[in-house]
């Protein structure tokens, strides 16, 4: 499906690994804060869905912006989203990047791109829209990435936003990660029609179904949507084929999914495979990998150290940022 | 002396019996909504757990994610002679159907002259308390009070949550349900309601009585005001705690009895306090009565902000028994 | 286009005359009233388009359902919608089928399957699949009927709704009018993707456009539809391509609609078209067609009599029909 | 002596200046909505017309029919530095694209911790007397004053139009407006506002001094109480009346400072009266001037019912100056 102008290099890939094991980490000690007790917070796992924005923010610049969801930490580390931030705003504390205002479901830091994170199914592409249209403005060519789940593409949002972004000739990018399921429910049985994909060509947009889980593959499609989007030529859909080795959010047993769906799939978790890759192709060696996994560990042990030892906030700051100017009392 | 047994019935329990006590006595009641039936879980917590397994899977389905078509579905099924209870699982995602709620629901019987009428349940939750934040807790139904053609409840008790569940089933008219997710999962009761229990609409409860100062509330906050009003009384304070249970259309003679006996009046709800349903009710007594109050009607309600997610910040945006103590030991001071 | 199956005998074709002849003399009538000051209201003629619902009514039974819109009086008319109670509507007294409560756009006549007629652009789909619905659990064939226009196919709810009917196997035929503009805005401008009815196949539901002003082309496709629906085959979505011949609404000059365009298409009027074919084809006479014209005229000419000698409502009936109980002053 | 000259300027032809103005000073200004530009017609009621034409079919765009897509690219551009001012034809559209205002527009500051924030304007019209019925006329600005995070804003005359409009568009945060139907067209001034005009967002009008009673208002209402005011005054009754002009936050001070001078109080407005915003000002007014009233604070609005379509009814629907006038008398006898 790859074509060759747009196959990832050696460097690009170690690049994509990097961010995957960053998020493979990141997910893992997310969980195990929680259990732990050390932070309480709504959690929605991406484990086994990493490469998707790996290989998509591998095409990305600072300035392209992103508006993702709930289970949209993967998509953030991988666009750059600082930890020592990151972690502050989920353990609520002043010093996280909304003040603890927004939390795990609502995570914004502009300095990469990183735009909105909304917890409304479908409201992500929406205002990618706009972002899009900011940047035709600006006659920049920058992008805009818009993320959401197989269950999201039924929505209204989504349609009215494909359909504006293809008059439009937006410059966005509609990812939609196919994880198969939408909370409890299995993608086959609430979807009409075979793929999401297809869905564009009623849009008269480019929309293209690749394994995301494969780093070529994703870079590929990833790398073709965002230079037709720098050169004017609108939007385009990608549906990333992936899975969640979770349930929908931390606590749910996930029993809605068979076992034997859920075995195959954790036995092609894409994070060691790419690593294996790497190795195999020769782009790394074992040691490299464990040293950058190693050094992963050390930024993530900061950061939430930063994050449990910071201020909480105070009811006072209610008052603030709900308007420029202060509430009053 | 034995120790009295401890309740065990939770509101979830008692509104899975109304809907399966509903749909076992008219074939006509179906149910729709995301992740409503059996192999979806029955529910995200499992309010609707069961009954596809016993009603089939035709009169009780999982829908994809798109409100305003499970809306739709149940409007038209209802011009059909069904009597549909559709989820909308939290009540911020009303936000993309209010076409189809307040649009159509509310005003069909009334644009087609009582021709056609739209006996649909609208059951959505929302509440603070899990750290969801600004798009997963809102308190909407002041919104819903200001629309002629739909009636809202909530409630406060499982016997309540029954009750109100079954009569809005078998009203004629468009009902929305708000049910609190941190409410769900107390044990209250002991018995599960039988079967013919109904709670009315319209009909507020005195939840208990007293002299000094009236509160009206509703939902949770009933909860969290009976507490109060048990500590009040320990100092001496007798309140009154009106839980509204129909807050549209609000029991006004019940309040305005009750008001017109103890001379206060304290409004306690979750919503934002400016233009929440308090705002009404305010208005109206001070109208009824006055001149016959001993204060000013108090109203305590949320913050003027959105729900925000950090715990310190979560727990000063909503009332709560100890701050409605403080405010009623203010109003009778 | 058509298959053999389905093509409509004489009978049938002086049927669709016959309803195509009443909403032309129907719709003159309305905007001749309105201009002479006798009804006022706001109106949204269909005059170009009456083929489209009379062919397709041609297949429907009493008790299958609509759902329109507010450019939806062909449609009810063909339906069988009665003369005195749409025109007593019209004019807003008790003696309308909705009292006067609804008006022009909110028109209802159940015991014709009338259910719903709303203003709100996209929303006579969600409902019907809830007619569709009732159906299915009756184990009835009847069918449901929504239509819409080609702006409402940007719009969220016909999206929701199409992919619903699909994965619910409903009953339900889409009937989206083409008549290539929305308000004052032309259908190419705003839609992507070169047809509407390409959309369908994104839902796995069958999708096809039609001529809709040729009567047998647009019969063909609503006796496949209604036939695949009452088999228990699932949705159709049929774009009956047409022309208005007026503004948007009574009073819209329709600058924006090029002369060209406007004379070309009222060239092919639909109905004298469909009467020359009657005769060429010896279906039916001159005098056969007259005598049921001047019969639908003197038919209009007692409702509209009965509409306005009918009483018009009061203060008090504003507590009445809100809820089933009466609000109290 | 000569007849003074008639007035020329309408709410109409102030809306399109300030626009048209706002454009040209600032290019972050951006417009977008169905129909808006001038290949299609510059907007149904005309607002808009000429705009496309002066600054580019890029800066001022028509859309599909699409309101969730609307002002999610409203959101979208003013994160990204733009000022857009979005229109939604008629305020009952507002139901399909409430998540986008309520959840994201006027939440994304506050949720972001003040990375963010949406400088963005919502145009939207309603208003009855057209037989549109009930599906085109609703009044919901009490909606949107409960929640947080959006201002609300309606004008009375062309001057406060412009003025509420150019101040709407350089405020931070996200403004609704709504504009009256049937207020468009009267000519009411003599000169089109100066480019350099605005009105304060959060201060009200007093638009007519007086002793008896205050009347607070809005929109088309303050037309007709403005008419009610001259009649009573007639009649010797000397009526304060006082235009909101800012909904959302409302002008405390000067309806406090008003009613503790006059001792009375009606608001007026058409939405329906049953938790519209008057409840909202008669709570809190009834609560800060306690004691201090002559009468209680009464409130005209709309019937509880959906607008009717018959000309009779649709006349009985709301407030009107004849109805005003009588309850005035009522509240000062
Ligand atoms: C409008 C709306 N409806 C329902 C929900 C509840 N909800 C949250 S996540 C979710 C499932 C979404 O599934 P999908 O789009 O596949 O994304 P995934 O969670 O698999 O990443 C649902 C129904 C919501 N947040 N917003
Ligand atoms: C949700 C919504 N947005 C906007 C409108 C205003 N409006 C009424 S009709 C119309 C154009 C619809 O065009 P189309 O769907 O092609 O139907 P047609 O009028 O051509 O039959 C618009 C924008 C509306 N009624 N509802
Ligand atoms: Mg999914
Ligand atoms: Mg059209």
């Amino acid at each position: 499906m790859a074509t060759n102008a747009y196959v990832p290099g050696a460097e690009t890939l170690l690049d994509i690994y990097r961010r995957t094991a960053l998020l493979k980490a990141n997910d893992e000690r997310i969980r195990k804060v929680i259990t732990s007790g050390k932070i309480a917070m709504v959690y929605y796992s991406y484990r086994g869905q990493e490469v998707v924005p790996s290989a998509l923010s591998a095409c990305l610049r600072d300035d392209d912006q992103l508006c993702t969801i709930y289970r949209g930490i993967h998509d953030m580390l991988a666009k750059g989203f600082p930890l020592k931030e990151l972690w502050a705003e989920l353990a609520g504390r002043t010093t996280g990047s909304c003040k603890g205002k927004g939390g795990p479901m609502h995570l914004t830091f502009p300095p990469k791109g990183i735009m909105v994170t909304t917890g409304i199914v479908g409201s992500s592409a929406p205002i990618a829209n706009g972002l899009g249209w900011a940047a035709q403005l600006d006659k920049s060519d920058r992008v805009a990435v818009a993320t959401f789940g197989d269950g999201a593409s039924n929505i209204g949002a989504i349609h009215e936003s494909m359909n504006l972004a293809a008059v439009w000739k937006l410059p966005v990018i509609f990812v939609c990660q196919n994880n198969l399921y939408a909370e409890h429910t299995a993608y086959k049985k609430m979807t009409g029609g075979e793929t999401i994909a297809a869905r564009a060509a009623g849009y008269g947009m480019p929309g293209i179904r690749v394994n995301g889980n494969d780093a070529v593959e994703m870079y590929a499609a990833a790398a073709e949507a965002v230079a037709r989007a720098r050169a004017g030529e609108g939007p385009t859909l990608i549906e990333a084929m992936t899975f969640r080795f979770h349930g929908h959010n931390f606590g749910d047993p996930g029993e809605y999914i068979p076992k034997e769906e859920m075995a195959a799939a954790i036995a092609n978790d894409p994070v060691p495979a790419l690593r294996a890759k790497l190795i195999a192709d020769g782009i790394a060696t074992e040691i490299q990998l464990a040293s950058i996994e190693a050094a992963i560990e050390a930024e993530i042990d900061e950061a939430v150290e930063f994050a449990v030892s910071s201020p909480w906030p105070v009811a006072d700051d209610l008052r603030f940022d709900v308007f420029a100017e202060e509430i009053a009392r | 002396m034995n120790a009295p047994a401890k309740p065990t019935v939770t509101i979830l329990a008692a509104l899975n019996k109304a809907l399966s006590d509903a749909c076992s006595e008219d074939e006509k009641v179906i149910l729709l909504g995301e992740d409503l039936a059996d192999p979806e879980g029955g529910g995200i917590v499992g309010v609707t757990r069961g009954l596809s397994s016993k009603f089939g899977d035709d009169r009780v389905r999982s829908t994809p994610i798109a409100e305003q078509a499970i809306m739709g579905a149940a409007i038209g099924a209802s011009l059909a002679g069904y009597k549909p209870v559709a989820e909308i699982m939290l009540m911020n995602f009303t936000t993309v159907a209010m076409d189809m709620i307040v649009n159509h629901a509310a005003k069909l019987r009334f644009m087609s002259g009582g021709q056609t009428h739209v006996p649909i349940v609208i059951r959505t939750m929302t509440g603070l308390g899990y750290g969801s934040g600004g798009q997963h807790c809102d308190y909407l139904e002041a919104w819903f009070a200001h629309v002629a053609g739909i009636k809202v409840v909530a409630a406060s008790t499982p016997e309540d949550a029954y009750g109100l569940l079954r009569s809005a089933i078998e009203d004629p008219d468009p009902v929305l349900i708000i049910e609190n997710l941190p409410t769900y999962y107390t044990p209250m009761s002991h018995e599960l309601p039988d079967s013919s229990h109904r709670v009315p609409l319209g009909k507020a409860a005195i939840q208990r009585e007293g002299s000094d100062i009236t509160v009206v509330t509703y939902a949770r906050m009933a909860n969290e005001t009976r507490n109060a009003a048990a500590k009040a009384a320990e100092a001496g304070v007798s309140v009154e705690v009106i839980d509204l249970r129909t807050i549209a259309p609000w029991d006004r003679e019940t309040v305005l009895a009750s008001v017109r006996k103890t001379g206060r009046l304290l409004i306690v709800h979750e919503a934002v306090r400016e233009h929440g349903v308090g705002a009404e009710i305010a208005a109206v007594v001070n109208e009824e009565l006055f001149g016959e109050l001993k204060m000013p009607v108090r109203r305590l309600g949320g913050a003027f902000a959105p729900v925000p997610y950090s715990k310190p910040l979560e727990d000063a945006f909503a009332p709560n028994a100890a701050r409605i103590l403080e405010c009623i030991t203010q109003c009778v001071n």
